[in-house]
C-alpha cells in the first residue's frame, strides 16, 4: 500500500514543482535582461497573493473581500523585522508568516462564522480597520509614508542576497514551495473536505465535517500563503506600503483568478500572469489604462463569461469526452472536476 | 435505540409537532406517514438535532439528545438521508463517499497525506457495492441519475457508520418502477446491515409492504401507530388521507 | 525624428516595439543601448490617474516644456532629452515597479520621480538599488533628504522641503499674530503623516518666535474627506482668533468652499499651508479676501520676466497655471541638462550626482540670483519660501513676504540636531 | 476622549443646534445615495458598487449644466435625470447579463465601469479640481437657529433629501406600482407571470436608484471639489451604512445615515480620532450580531 508521503500524486507535483523551479531558474540566464525577473518577482509576489485567495474563493465557496489584509500584514511584520537589524531572513519569514497565521486566526474566528455575501463585508470591513490600524500607527509603520529607510538583505547562508540574480532565484524556490504546499493541501483529505463545504456545507455538516473549523483552517493557511506573496514583494521593493492593505489590492486579486478561471488549480496564475502583462504594456502605451483595462474586463466577463483558464480546459475536456470510447476518467492531472451545469456553479461560489 | 418523549415544537405559533412520543427498538423498520404539512419533516429535524425542540425529550442509544448539534448527533451514530438528495455537485461518486468516511473517522483536517487514503477508499468501495454504485463510481454527482443521487444520498448517511439511519422520502420525485428498485434496495439494506431504520413515505404500497411498524403523524402530533395491518383499517388515517383540510396544513410547511 | 522627443508616449512606443522585436540583446544592455542612442531617456514614475492625476499631468507638462526649450537650444553635445512617463496610479509598489522597468527595460538613464509622499520613498530605494541619478520632484517630507540614514548617492531633492516652510510659516505667523494679537489657535489638517508633521511642524516654529500663541484645540478630518462640515462647525463652537491648515488640493477647495457657507473667514484669521497653488486658488469660486498663505507658486513672485514667460509656456501646454509641482520638475529638469553639459554629457549616476552636489543656477524661481542643490542633503534653497495674501482676483495672491535663507538655514540646523540628524 | 466638551456642547443650544445640524447635512446626503444603493440592492438582489461613480457622474453632469445655462434647477435636473438614464441604460447593456451569476462577475463588471467612468471623467474634464461654485440664490449668511447657524443651502439639501427619501418610502409602501416592485422583489417569477414586464421594471428601478445618486452628486456639486475618483470615498460611507441598516432596507438607510452623520457630529466633539475606527466597528459590530442590518429582513 503506498499511501502518505510517498504517494504517486505527491511525487508527480514534487516532480513537477522541480521541473518549474528549474524553468524559472533558467529563464533568467536564457534572457538575462532584468527586467525579466523584476516582472517575474511581481508575478510571484501577486500570484501567490491570487493563488491563496482561491484555496478561499475557488476551493471552499468562501469569498473574501479582504484578502490584501495579509499580503500586507506579512510584508510589514517581515520589514518591520528585518530593520531591527537582529533577525536573519529566514527567520524573519517564519515569523512574519507566523504572526500574520495568528492575525488571521483571529479575525477569522469571527468572520467564517458569517454566511455567504455577509462573510464578504465583514472580510471587508476588517482589511478596512487594517488599513487605517497601518496609516493610523505612525511611529511604528511609517504611517501613509510606508516603511521606509529599505530593508536589510543580510547575506543567508553565504548567498548574497543583493545580487539581483540571487535575490530572483530566492523568490523563485519560496515561490514554488508555497505553490506545492497549497497544491498538497487541495489534494489533501483536508482539500476534498473544503470540497465538500463548497458544495453543499448543510450537508458536510451533517456527515460530521466541523465546517467552522475547517472553514478557519483554510482561513489561515491562505492568509499565511498570502503573506508570503507580501514579504517577497517588501523584500524586492524594500518598504512596505498601506497600499498593500488597501481593498483596491483585494479587487486586482479577485481580478486576477476570476480572469485565469477558479476551478483550475494553477488558473489563479494564468490570470496574475495575464494581468501582470495587460498593466505592464498597457502603461507603456497609454495613461488611460483604466478605459483598457475596464474594457478588457466587460469583454472577459460579458464575453468568455469565465476565466482564460476555464474556457481553455472546458475546451479541452469537450474534445476529450467527444472522443469515441473514452472511458469516464479518469481525470486529467492538476486539474478539478468537470465543470458543472450552471444551477451547481451557482451555489459553490456564492 | 430511539426513544422521543412528549416533543414539541412551533414555529409562530404553528404548531409542527405536538406532544409526539415514540419508541424505535433497536433493529427495528419504522414507516412515518402523513398528509402533507403533518409535521414528518419537522419531526426529523427535531431528533437529528437540526432543530431544537420547545419540549420534551429524545433519547438515542441511552442518553438524551437534546441540545445537542446535529454534529454530535451524527457522531453518536444517527445519520439522515435527505428527501432532496443533498449531494456534493463537483465532487465525483467515490470522491463523495471517500470524504464522508475520512470526515467520520476525523481524518477531515488532515494535510500531509494524499486524498483519497486508501483504508478510506476501500470502505467507500464497500458502500459502493452495497448500494450499487460501483459502475457510477467516476461519474460527477451533479451528473448522476435522479435514482444514483438518492442512493448515493443515502450511501453519504452509510459513511457514518451509523447505529440507525432515516430516511426522509427515498422514493420522492421517482417513477412507479424506480421506486420499486429503491425501496427493494432500502429493505436489502436493512436485512444485510441490522440497522435501525426510520423513513417518511408517501406511497401507502410500499409502506404497507416493507414497514414493520407505522407512525400516523397529523397537525403535527400522533394520529395514530401500529402494523401495517392495523393502519389499513385505521378510521381516522383513512379520513386524515381523504379529508379535505389539506389545503389548511399546506400554511405549516414541510420541508 | 528630434522633434519628436517632447511628445512623451510615441517614442517609448516606438522604443517597446523595437525592444519586444530585439528581445533580450537591446534590453540586456540598456547603458550602451543609451550611449549609443541619439537622445537620452529620462524615465518620469508618477500619478497620472485618481484623486490627484493633476499632479502628475503638470509635472510631465513642465518636464515636456523643459525638455522641449533645451532641445531647441541645440540639446545636451548635439543629443535631445527624451521623456517617458509612467503612471504609478499612486501605489508605491507600481512607483518602484515602473522605476525599474523605465531603468531596466527602457534604457532610462536619469529618473525624475514624480511620486508624492510613499511613492517618493519607494523610488528612492530602487535608485539605491540601480544607481542612476535620481530628482524627487514633489516629496516635501524632510526626511527624505535630512535623515543621513535614508541617504542615498545619486538621488536629490529638487522640491520645496517641509522643514523650511514651517520656518517660514512659523516666522510669518509669530509676526502676524503679535501684530493682531492673536493668540488663540486651531489647527485643521488631513490625517496622516505628512498632514501631522507639517502643523506640529508650524506650531513649533510659531510658538519658538511669538511664545503667547496657544493651541486650543486641533481637528483631524481625514485626508481626501469630501466634506468637511463637522470640522468647520467645531471650528465654530471653538471660537479661535485663528487657524492653521495643512489641507492642499481637492480637499482645500472643498474646505474653503464649506466654510464660506458659514461664513468661517469674517471672525476667523487663516494660515494655510496650500492656499498657494494656482489651480486650487483657481478652483475656488469664491475666494475670500485676506487669507494668508504659503506661497507654492506664483507668477508675479518672484517678479522676474523668466518666471512669467515661464507660467504663460506651461500654460499653453497644460492649459492651467503651474502647480507647485510644475515649478519643482522644471527645475529638477533644469539641474540635469546643466549636470550633463558639466559632465559632457556622460550619464553614469556616480558623474552626474558628483556635478549636482552644490550645483548653483539661475532659475526663473531664484529669490535671489540662483537656487542651489545642497551638497551636504542633496536638497535645493534658494527658492522661494515666502507667505501672502489671498484678493478674490488673479494673480489671487498678493503682498508676498519672505523669510532670509539665512535664517532658515540656521533653524534648520538647529532642527537637525535635535531630531538626531545632524 | 473628551466627553466633558460633548456634555458641555449638548447642554449649550447654539452648539447643541449647530451640530445637530451637522449630523443631517453630512447624514442626509449619504442617505440620499444610500437610499439608491439600498433600492437596487433590495430588489434586484445587486450590490451596485459603481454607484459611487454615478455619485460623481451626477455632479459632474450638474456641473456641465450650470456652466452652460447658469441655472441651478437645470443643473440638478441634469445631474439627476441625467444618471438615471445612464444607471437604465447601464443596467441593460452590461448588468442584466451578470444577473443570476455569482457576485464576483457583478463585483468585476461594475469595477470595470469604475476604472472606464473615472478615466472618461479624467478625458473630458481633465484631472484638475473642479467646483461647481454656490448659485447666487444661496450667497446668504447663514440662518441663526437658537444662537446656532445653519447655512441656507444646507438646508435647501437637507430639505431636498427628506423629500426624496419620503417620496419613495411612498411610492414603495403606499402605491400600486409600490407593491409590484417589493412583489419583485420577493417572487419575480410571479410578477412576470401576472403579465407585468419585469424587463423595464428592473430597468426602471435600477435608473430610479441611479438618479437618486446622480441627485446627489448634483447636490453635492457646489459644495464639493470635482476630481476624477471622487465617487470612492462615499462609495464605502454608503457601503457601511447599507450594511449598518439593513441591505435593501430605505428606512433602515435613513436610520443608519443618520446614526453616521451623529457620530460624525458629535463625535467631533467628544472623541475626534475614533470616528473613522468606530464607523469600522459598528459596522462589524452589526455584521456580528445581526448580519441582516439594524432594519433588514431576517435571511430566509
Amino acid at each position: 500500500m503506498r499511501s502518505g508521503l510517498l504517494s504517486p500524486g505527491l511525487l508527480r507535483d514534487v516532480a513537477f514543482a522541480i521541473a518549474a523551479l528549474a524553468l524559472l531558474l533558467v529563464l533568467p540566464m536564457a534572457f538575462p535582461a532584468p527586467a525579466l525577473r523584476d516582472f517575474l518577482i511581481y508575478f510571484f509576489a501577486y500570484g501567490l497573493l491570487a493563488m491563496s485567495l482561491n484555496l478561499l474563493v475557488g476551493l471552499t465557496g468562501l469569498v473574501s473581500f479582504g484578502h490584501a489584509a495579509y499580503f500586507a500584514t506579512g510584508a510589514y511584520a517581515f520589514g518591520l523585522l528585518m530593520q531591527t537589524g537582529r533577525v536573519s531572513i529566514p527567520l524573519a519569514m517564519l515569523a512574519a508568516v507566523g504572526g500574520t497565521a495568528l492575525v488571521a486566526l483571529v479575525i477569522g474566528a469571527i468572520c467564517v462564522r458569517l454566511k455567504e455575501i455577509y462573510f464578504s463585508f465583514i472580510t471587508l470591513a476588517f482589511q478596512m480597520f487594517i488599513h487605517s490600524v497601518i496609516v493610523t500607527w505612525v511611529s511604528l509603520t511609517g504611517g501613509d509614508q510606508g516603511l521606509r529607510g529599505g530593508i536589510p538583505r543580510p547575506p543567508i547562508l553565504g548567498l548574497d542576497l543583493n545580487d539581483a540574480r540571487v535575490l530572483y532565484g530566492a523568490c523563485a524556490a519560496v515561490f514554488v514551495l508555497c505553490i506545492l504546499a497549497m497544491r498538497q493541501v487541495s489534494q489533501s483529505p483536508f482539500g476534498y473536505t473544503l470540497r465538500m463545504i463548497r458544495d453543499n456545507p448543510a450537508r458536510a455538516n451533517f456527515l460530521g465535517v466541523d465546517v467552522t473549523a475547517m472553514k478557519l483552517g483554510i482561513f489561515v493557511f491562505a492568509a499565511a500563503m498570502a503573506s508570503v506573496g507580501g514579504l517577497i514583494l517588501a523584500l524586492f521593493v524594500s518598504g512596505a506600503y498601506p497600499e498593500f492593505a488597501f481593498w483596491t489590492t483585494s479587487g486586482e486579486a479577485i481580478f486576477m483568478i476570476m480572469l485565469g478561471g477558479t476551478t483550475i488549480f494553477l488558473g489563479p496564475l494564468v490570470g496574475t500572469l495575464l494581468l501582470q502583462t495587460l498593466n505592464h504594456f498597457v502603461t507603456i502605451y497609454t495613461e488611460h489604462h483604466g478605459l483598457v483595462l475596464g474594457t478588457v474586463i466587460l469583454v472577459i466577463v460579458l464575453g468568455l463569461r469565465r476565466g482564460l483558464a476555464d474556457v481553455v480546459y472546458d475546451w479541452l475536456q469537450g474534445r476529450r469526452t467527444t472522443r469515441p470510447n473514452t472511458p469516464a476518467g479518469p481525470t486529467p492531472e492538476g486539474a478539478e472536476p468537470a465543470p458543472l451545469p450552471d444551477g451547481a456553479l451557482k451555489s459553490r461560489i456564492v | 435505540m430511539l426513544r422521543v418523549e412528549h416533543l414539541s415544537k412551533s414555529f409562530g405559533g404553528v404548531c409542527a409537532s405536538r406532544d409526539v412520543s415514540i419508541d424505535f427498538p433497536t433493529g427495528s423498520l419504522t414507516a412515518i406517514i402523513g398528509p402533507n404539512g403533518a409535521g414528518k419533516t419537522t419531526f426529523f429535524n427535531l431528533i437529528s438535532g437540526h432543530v431544537r425542540p420547545d419540549e420534551g425529550r429524545v433519547v438515542f442509544d441511552g442518553a438524551d439528545i437534546v441540545g445537542l448539534s446535529s454534529l454530535e448527533v451524527v457522531r453518536r451514530g444517527m445519520a439522515r438521508a435527505f428527501q432532496v438528495a443533498s449531494l456534493f455537485p463537483s465532487l465525483t461518486v467515490r470522491e463523495a463517499l471517500t470524504a464522508a468516511v475520512v470526515s467520520h473517522r476525523r481524518g477531515s483536517a488532515r494535510v500531509f497525506t494524499r486524498f483519497p487514503v486508501a483504508a478510506a477508499g476501500r470502505q467507500a468501495d464497500e458502500i459502493m457495492d452495497l448500494m450499487g454504485l460501483s459502475p457510477k463510481a467516476k461519474v460527477v454527482s451533479a451528473n448522476l441519475s435522479h435514482g444514483d443521487q438518492k442512493l448515493l444520498d443515502i450511501g453519504l448517511a452509510l459513511a457514518m457508520d451509523p447505529k440507525m439511519l432515516l430516511l426522509d422520502e427515498p422514493t420522492a420525485g421517482m417513477g412507479p418502477e424506480e421506486r420499486w428498485r429503491m425501496i427493494g434496495k432500502v429493505h436489502s439494506l436493512w436485512q444485510v446491515t441490522g440497522m435501525t431504520m426510520l423513513f417518511i413515505e408517501h406511497d401507502m404500497d410500499i409502506v404497507f409492504k416493507i414497514a414493520q411498524t407505522i407512525h400516523v403523524l397529523k397537525y403535527g402530533a400522533v394520529l395514530a401507530q401500529g402494523n401495517p395491518e392495523e393502519i389499513r383499517r385505521n378510521k381516522d388515517v383513512i379520513d386524515a388521507y381523504l379529508g379535505t383540510d389539506h389545503r389548511l396544513s399546506e400554511t405549516v410547511g414541510e420541508a | 525624428m528630434g522633434t519628436n522627443t517632447v511628445s512623451s508616449r510615441a517614442p517609448s512606443r516606438r522604443q517597446v516595439l523595437g525592444g519586444l522585436a530585439a528581445g533580450a540583446a537591446v534590453t540586456g544592455f540598456p547603458h550602451v543601448a543609451g550611449a549609443q542612442a541619439k537622445a537620452i531617456r529620462v524615465g518620469m514614475p508618477t500619478i497620472l490617474s485618481g484623486r490627484v492625476a493633476i499632479l502628475g499631468t503638470s509635472s510631465r507638462a513642465a518636464a515636456q516644456l523643459a525638455f522641449r526649450q533645451i532641445n531647441e537650444a541645440g540639446g545636451i553635445n548635439g543629443r535631445t532629452l527624451e521623456l517617458i512617463d509612467r503612471d504609478s496610479k499612486g501605489r508605491p509598489d507600481e512607483a518602484a515597479k515602473v522605476t525599474r522597468d523605465l531603468i531596466n527595460n527602457d534604457g532610462c538613464e536619469i529618473i525624475i520621480d514624480g511620486e508624492a509622499s510613499s511613492g517618493a520613498f519607494a523610488v528612492h530605494e530602487v535608485i539605491r538599488d540601480l544607481p542612476v541619478l535620481c530628482l524627487h520632484t514633489c516629496s516635501e517630507t524632510s526626511s527624505l533628504s535630512a535623515d543621513p540614514k535614508l541617504h542615498v548617492k545619486t538621488a536629490f531633492r529638487c522640491a520645496r522641503q517641509g522643514i523650511h516652510d514651517a520656518v517660514a510659516g512659523g516666522t510669518y505667523a509669530a509676526r502676524n499674530a503679535k501684530a493682531k494679537g492673536l493668540k488663540r489657535w486651531m489647527t485643521c489638517s488631513p490625517d496622516y503623516a505628512y498632514g501631522r508633521d507639517n502643523t506640529a511642524e508650524f506650531l513649533e516654529f510659531a510658538k519658538m518666535f511669538e511664545p503667547s500663541i496657544e493651541t486650543v484645540d486641533q481637528v483631524w478630518p481625514k485626508l481626501f474627506a469630501p466634506d468637511y462640515t463637522e470640522s468647520i462647525t467645531k471650528i465654530l463652537q471653538t471660537k479661535p482668533q485663528a487657524v492653521y491648515s495643512a489641507l492642499w488640493g481637492g480637499d482645500l477647495v472643498a474646505f474653503i468652499e464649506q466654510s464660506n457657507l458659514y461664513r468661517l473667514f469674517n471672525s476667523i484669521t487663516m494660515f494655510s499651508g496650500g492656499l498657494g497653488d494656482p489651480p486650487v486658488l483657481t478652483a475656488i469660486k469664491q475666494l475670500p479676501p485676506g487669507l494668508n498663505t504659503a506661497y507654492r507658486y506664483n507668477r508675479n513672485y518672484p517678479a522676474k520676466p523668466a518666471n512669467a514667460a515661464f507660467a504663460d509656456a506651461f500654460a499653453k501646454i497644460a492649459g492651467h497655471e503651474p502647480t507647485n509641482w510644475a515649478w519643482q520638475v522644471y527645475l529638477g529638469c533644469l539641474f540635469i541638462a546643466e549636470a550633463l553639459k558639466r559632465t559632457n554629457g556622460r550619464t553614469e549616476g556616480t558623474a552626474l550626482a558628483g556635478a549636482l552636489k552644490g550645483m548653483s543656477i539661475a532659475a526663473p524661481f531664484a529669490v535671489g540670483d540662483t537656487i542651489t542643490m545642497r551638497d551636504s542633503d542633496h536638497t535645493i534653497i534658494g527658492y522661494p519660501v515666502a507667505w501672502g495674501r489671498t484678493v478674490p482676483k488673479a494673480p489671487f495672491v498678493e503682498d508676498f513676504s519672505d523669510v532670509g535663507w539665512g535664517k532658515i538655514v540656521e533653524l534648520e540646523t538647529q532642527w537637525k540636531k535635535s531630531k538626531g540628524y545632524a | 476622549m473628551n466627553l466633558e466638551a460633548l456634555v458641555d456642547c449638548l447642554s449649550s443650544a447654539s452648539c447643541a443646534v449647530t451640530q445637530v445640524s451637522t449630523g443631517l447635512i453630512v447624514g442626509m446626503l449619504l442617505f440620499l445615495v444610500t437610499s439608491g444603493l439600498s433600492l437596487i440592492f433590495g430588489v434586484l438582489g445587486i450590490i451596485n458598487f459603481t454607484h459611487g461613480a454615478f455619485y460623481m457622474m451626477g455632479a459632474y453632469f450638474a456641473f456641465t449644466a450650470y456652466a452652460l445655462t447658469g441655472s441651478f434647477l437645470a443643473s440638478m435636473a441634469a445631474g439627476a435625470i441625467g444618471v438615471g438614464l445612464f444607471g437604465m441604460a447601464f443596467e441593460r447593456l452590461v448588468m442584466s447579463r451578470v444577473y443570476g451569476r455569482d457576485i464576483l462577475m457583478q463585483l468585476l463588471v461594475c469595477y470595470a465601469m469604475i476604472l472606464i467612468l473615472d478615466d472618461g471623467v479624467k478625458i473630458l474634464y481633465g484631472g484638475e479640481y473642479r467646483m461647481m461654485g454656490m448659485p447666487d440664490v444661496f450667497a446668504l449668511p447663514p440662518v441663526e437657529i437658537a444662537g446656532g447657524f445653519v447655512p441656507g443651502y444646507y438646508l435647501f439639501m437637507v430639505g431636498v433629501a427628506l423629500a426624496a427619501g419620503l417620496v419613495l418610502w411612498l411610492g414603495i409602501n403606499r402605491t400600486r406600482l409600490g407593491k409590484i416592485v417589493r412583489a419583485l422583489a420577493i417572487n419575480p417569477q410571479m410578477v412576470g407571470a401576472l403579465g407585468i414586464n419585469t424587463t423595464l421594471l428592473y430597468a426602471g428601478v435600477f435608473g430610479l436608484g441611479s438618479l437618486l445618486a446622480g441627485l446627489a452628486g448634483a447636490l453635492a456639486a457646489p459644495i464639493r471639489t470635482l476630481t476624477p475618483g471622487m465617487g470612492v470615498s462615499i462609495l464605502i460611507e454608503s457601503f457601511i451604512v447599507t450594511v449598518i441598516g439593513g441591505m435593501g432596507s430605505i428606512a433602515g438607510a435613513f436610520l443608519a445615515a443618520l446614526l453616521i452623520g451623529f457620530t460624525r457630529a458629535f463625535g467631533a466633539i467628544g472623541f475626534p480620532l475614533f470616528v473613522d475606527g468606530l464607523m469600522f466597528a459598528l459596522m462589524a459590530l452589526v455584521l456580528v450580531v445581526k448580519p441582516s442590518g439594524l432594519l433588514g429582513r431576517e435571511a430566509a
